[in-house]
């Protein structure tokens, strides 16, 4: 079979859609935000529960590809106990990890495995939506306020 | 019957010989999205634009009096094909959702009071809901939905039990486009009939597919796209009864659908032109009519039979597969299979299918709310056109099966 | 500033090297009626269909991906070319006619109340006229009209003095398609402003001859057709500022247009595609792409100069014959005139021109309130495209000459 | 100057443009009939008087090009005095004058000069609708009742 696409899809991303982390509602969010892609439909609705500027909680519901719940997954996951200026740069460089069009390597941005899982979007910019809807939509709703 | 010769029939299609970035021969199995167009068709269109363009409806000039010419030739040519009464009936549009949207807002929107009811089907494609559903909840109408059995069939006793005399209009699809259902369109519209009903069919998913007549389904409007059938973009028929599109306000307003103007009172043309407004699409109609004639000369029926063997073919090699499974078992069936594999979200299996050149739609297919209904969130679909292939089908089924082993 | 090399133009467009059926090559001076297809257009709508064609937003496999790309690529070509602040104002129609409807049933219509009033011009294009006719009249409200000057530019006293806190819309043309004359938009829409009144502008005469720029307009609509830009027919571009597309209705129902939908409730996505149900129209989109990109790369401004002065020298040489009257004197024109001959009627005066191969517009030109206002029953109408040439005047005035001498 | 399109021009036919029989309003009409040409925007009125199955007067009014004035002239004054079944025949015969589709030559279908005049419209098929536009209005709506 296909070993390029067997890339994009690696293990901790299978692993990651299959049993995500922090799936489900989170009662007390702070913020609720709506991941779309209109290409696809898939869609995630994001909790996350903000005080004192740091991500107390984080979770996520809905309905996508293995590589966009496998993101959501982390994205909740990673920003727990984040501070605000923290999760800017953390989606900033996952953002970076997963563009086609950024220079620097994904290992020379971080040797964090858990993001460098998902740098074969790299590969498969028709994908890369799937691996950034959600970030994006925390980066656009949230982090620009 | 000669049966329909496809080796000829892919030499007639240039995106059939494309290669997708990878370098794989693509396997186009999109069908009910939109169409491949054949070279005749832009053949058509170059002809147009090199040979005798100009406005229609206008010039006394030569090009201007051959342009329109073209135009009126086009919708002559359109009537035939779905077997009008007369080429009157014919009104261009945008396309199907642009029809369904035409007939909401002049057909539909003047007559509804609160209290009325508009039946659709759980098979809509959301052209042929959110309109109705719009309206519905504007004036205070209620919306009614014919309920599917387990087969994907539309239930005709619930059917019959929501016409009454307080139902608006049926709007009706006349082929699941996720389903591939293939309603009984004619019954149906009887049934609306005898409560004096008028029936909209959408036949979007019908018309590049099998013969389609009218009249014989004396459905009161129909509408469909030209993408859909081979011909261009942004072009699509709203078939009407001539006294309906008589009776009904212009769907819109602006030049050449007039005949006297004031600054405070218009006085409009007869049909079709009252409805058509505006600048027409010349080349959308050009090109859908080189997309007739292309079909006319392969024959609608040969078409029809080669895209039934294969959606068979397909049916039962999906249903051999490990893990995979069939949504509906109509008893008629268009060339439209939608199913899911254990493990793998739709999307996942159009992506390795896409890595192959094997191009095949997920989600949702613009019908939500059935989606909700069957209970899955999407669903992976292949739609088969007049150049598919068996080995097309072998194919899929080889990635499938490796999909099947990845993710299960 | 380099001229435009109308010599290495013409050769762009087929249409120009045709002959009529009585061997007279094409002196296509109806340019405000449609324009000709330079052959980057054909390319464009080939190479698509030869390509790299699918349905647009929805599939993620090759080509529908690039497919989607082709048509975002076009908004931004557009938004681009019209000076918009993003790709989301820039909403794809069927031309200018759909676009003003749909801001009528929209915009207008919801918010419209008896003794309301909408300002259009006595220079509006039919299209520009009815639909706010229409809509006036079916509330209750008033359509007012401002008036011409001898000169046939709008008074400008008689346009403030119509806008008051009832005023709902002015509807205003940037260039009359009868008379020529170019009207001072940026002006206009000011002094609409200070009354808080919002200004669509009918830009379909200008966007293919002048720089536009929307913003410097500070227009809250602005509509236009591929079809007079040397672009396709079928397309057409309503820009709408993206918090006034944010708050109106969706302008039509249907799949792509939607976040989430049930049978009794729909999501809306977000602008432009909110206002874009169904299948795009993608070859119009590509093919309008390629004729923007095949006038930037000559120059809008070079376009806008050779226009110009072909139209100087018609003026003057009609001026000069005998027996001839323009219609109109503006301070600024764009590339139409409007003549009489006497004792020759428009028709006739068309049809000897067209007999030598020479293509002009006879008649009311879709301002039939304008004609009435003028009390002229039509006119005969030249009007220029970037491949005119000097040449064709003199071919249009001989005939003039001829006509005048046999009807007179 | 071209001859051709000057042969569509007749003198009767300019004359008859310039100086047209029947041009005006007709009081007491019993049949008022609309030809149009979309194609163009012409537009005649037609004004009969019909009693006892017979034409008793004829008048129309309108704006057109030459051709279609003195065709709606010609109508009206050769249908005054005619029975219906007259008007019936007169209306057929002048539409195979100026059809192009029509095999028989004009002048063997008729000798009246004022109706010939129009035949040059064979040739040029783009003008049959100015000749036929009130003629085939009365077909319509007054013969096929
Ligand atoms: C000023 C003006 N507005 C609107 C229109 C209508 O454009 P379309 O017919 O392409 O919709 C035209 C052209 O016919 C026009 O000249
Ligand atoms: C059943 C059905 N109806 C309506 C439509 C809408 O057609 P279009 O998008 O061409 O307007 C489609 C296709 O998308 C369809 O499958």
């Amino acid at each position: 079979m296909n070993e390029r696409i067997k890339g994009l899809y690696k293990t901790q991303i299978l692993a990651h859609s299959k049993n995500p982390f922090q799936e489900g509602e989170l009662e007390g969010a702070t913020h609720v935000l709506q991941a779309y892609n209109s290409m696809c439909g898939d869609k995630y609705t994001l909790y996350l529960k903000i005080e004192n500027d740091r991500v107390e909680d984080a979770y996520f519901k809905g309905y996508g590809c293995a590589i966009s719940k496998a993101s959501s997954s982390i994205l909740t996951k990673k920003s727990i106990g984040k501070s605000m200026e923290e999760l800017d740069a953390l989606v900033r460089l996952f953002l970076k990890i997963v563009s086609a069009k950024e220079e620097v390597s994904p290992e020379d941005l971080t040797d964090e495995e858990e993001l460098l899982a998902f740098s074969a979007a790299r590969e498969f910019p028709e994908r890369e939506i799937c691996a950034t809807m959600s970030w994006k939509v925390v980066q656009e709703e949230l982090l620009k306020e | 019957m000669v049966h329909l010769n496809v080796n000829k029939v892919r030499k007639d299609f240039p995106m059939l010989a494309t290669a997708t970035p990878q370098g794989k021969s693509l396997a186009y199995l999109d069908n009910a999205a939109s169409t491949q167009k054949p070279r005749a068709v832009l053949e058509a269109i170059e002809g147009l634009y090199t040979g005798y363009y100009s406005n229609v409806g206008r010039g006394s000039y030569w090009p201007a009096t051959r342009a329109s010419q073209a135009f009126e030739y086009a919708r002559e040519r359109l009537a035939g094909f779905i077997h009008a009464a007369s080429a009157k009936e014919v009104v261009f549009t945008a396309g199907a959702t642009d029809g369904i949207n035409k007939v909401m807002q002049s057909f539909l929107r003047p007559k509804l009071q609160p209290g009325d009811n508009v039946v659709i089907s759980e098979q809509e494609h959301h052209a042929n809901l959110i309109p109705w559903q719009q309206a519905c909840r504007a004036v205070g109408a209620e919306l009614r939905v014919v309920r599917l059995l387990s087969t994907g069939d539309l239930d005709q006793e619930h059917y019959d039990s929501l016409l009454d005399d307080r139902t608006a209009l049926v709007a009706l699809t006349a082929v699941s486009n996720t389903l591939g259902v293939v309603n009984p369109v004619k019954e149906m519209v009887t049934a609306a009939h005898q409560h004096g009903i008028r029936v909209l069919i959408d036949a979007a998913q019908h018309v590049g597919h099998s013969p389609t007549d009218v009249q014989a389904w004396d459905a009161d409007f129909v509408v469909f796209s030209g993408h859909k059938m081979y011909g261009p973009t942004g072009i699509g028929v709203l078939y009407g009864k001539a006294e309906l599109l008589r009776e009904t306000p212009p769907m819109a307003f602006g030049g050449g659908a007039i005949r006297d103007v004031g600054f405070q009172e218009t006085l409009f043309a007869d049909i079709p032109h009252k409805h058509e407004p505006g600048t027409p699409n010349l080349e959308g109609a050009v090109g859908l009519a080189a997309a007739i004639e292309y079909l006319q000369g392969l024959g609608m029926r040969q078409i029809h039979e080669h895209t039934e063997h294969l959606t068979q073919y397909a049916v039962m090699r999906i249903e051999g597969q490990e893990g995979a499974s069939i949504l509906g078992n109509p008893k008629l069936r268009a060339p439209v299979v939608s199913f899911t594999v254990e493990g793998a979200h739709p999307h996942d299996i159009a992506g390795f299918l896409a890595e192959e050149g094997i191009a095949i739609r997920a989600g949702h297919h613009c019908t939500q709310p059935l989606m909700d209904q069957l209970g899955v969130p999407g669903t992976a679909r292949v739609s088969f056109g007049m150049y598919n292939v068996k080995e097309e089908i072998d194919l899929l089924m080889d990635v499938l099966k490796e999909v099947h082993a990845f993710f299960a």
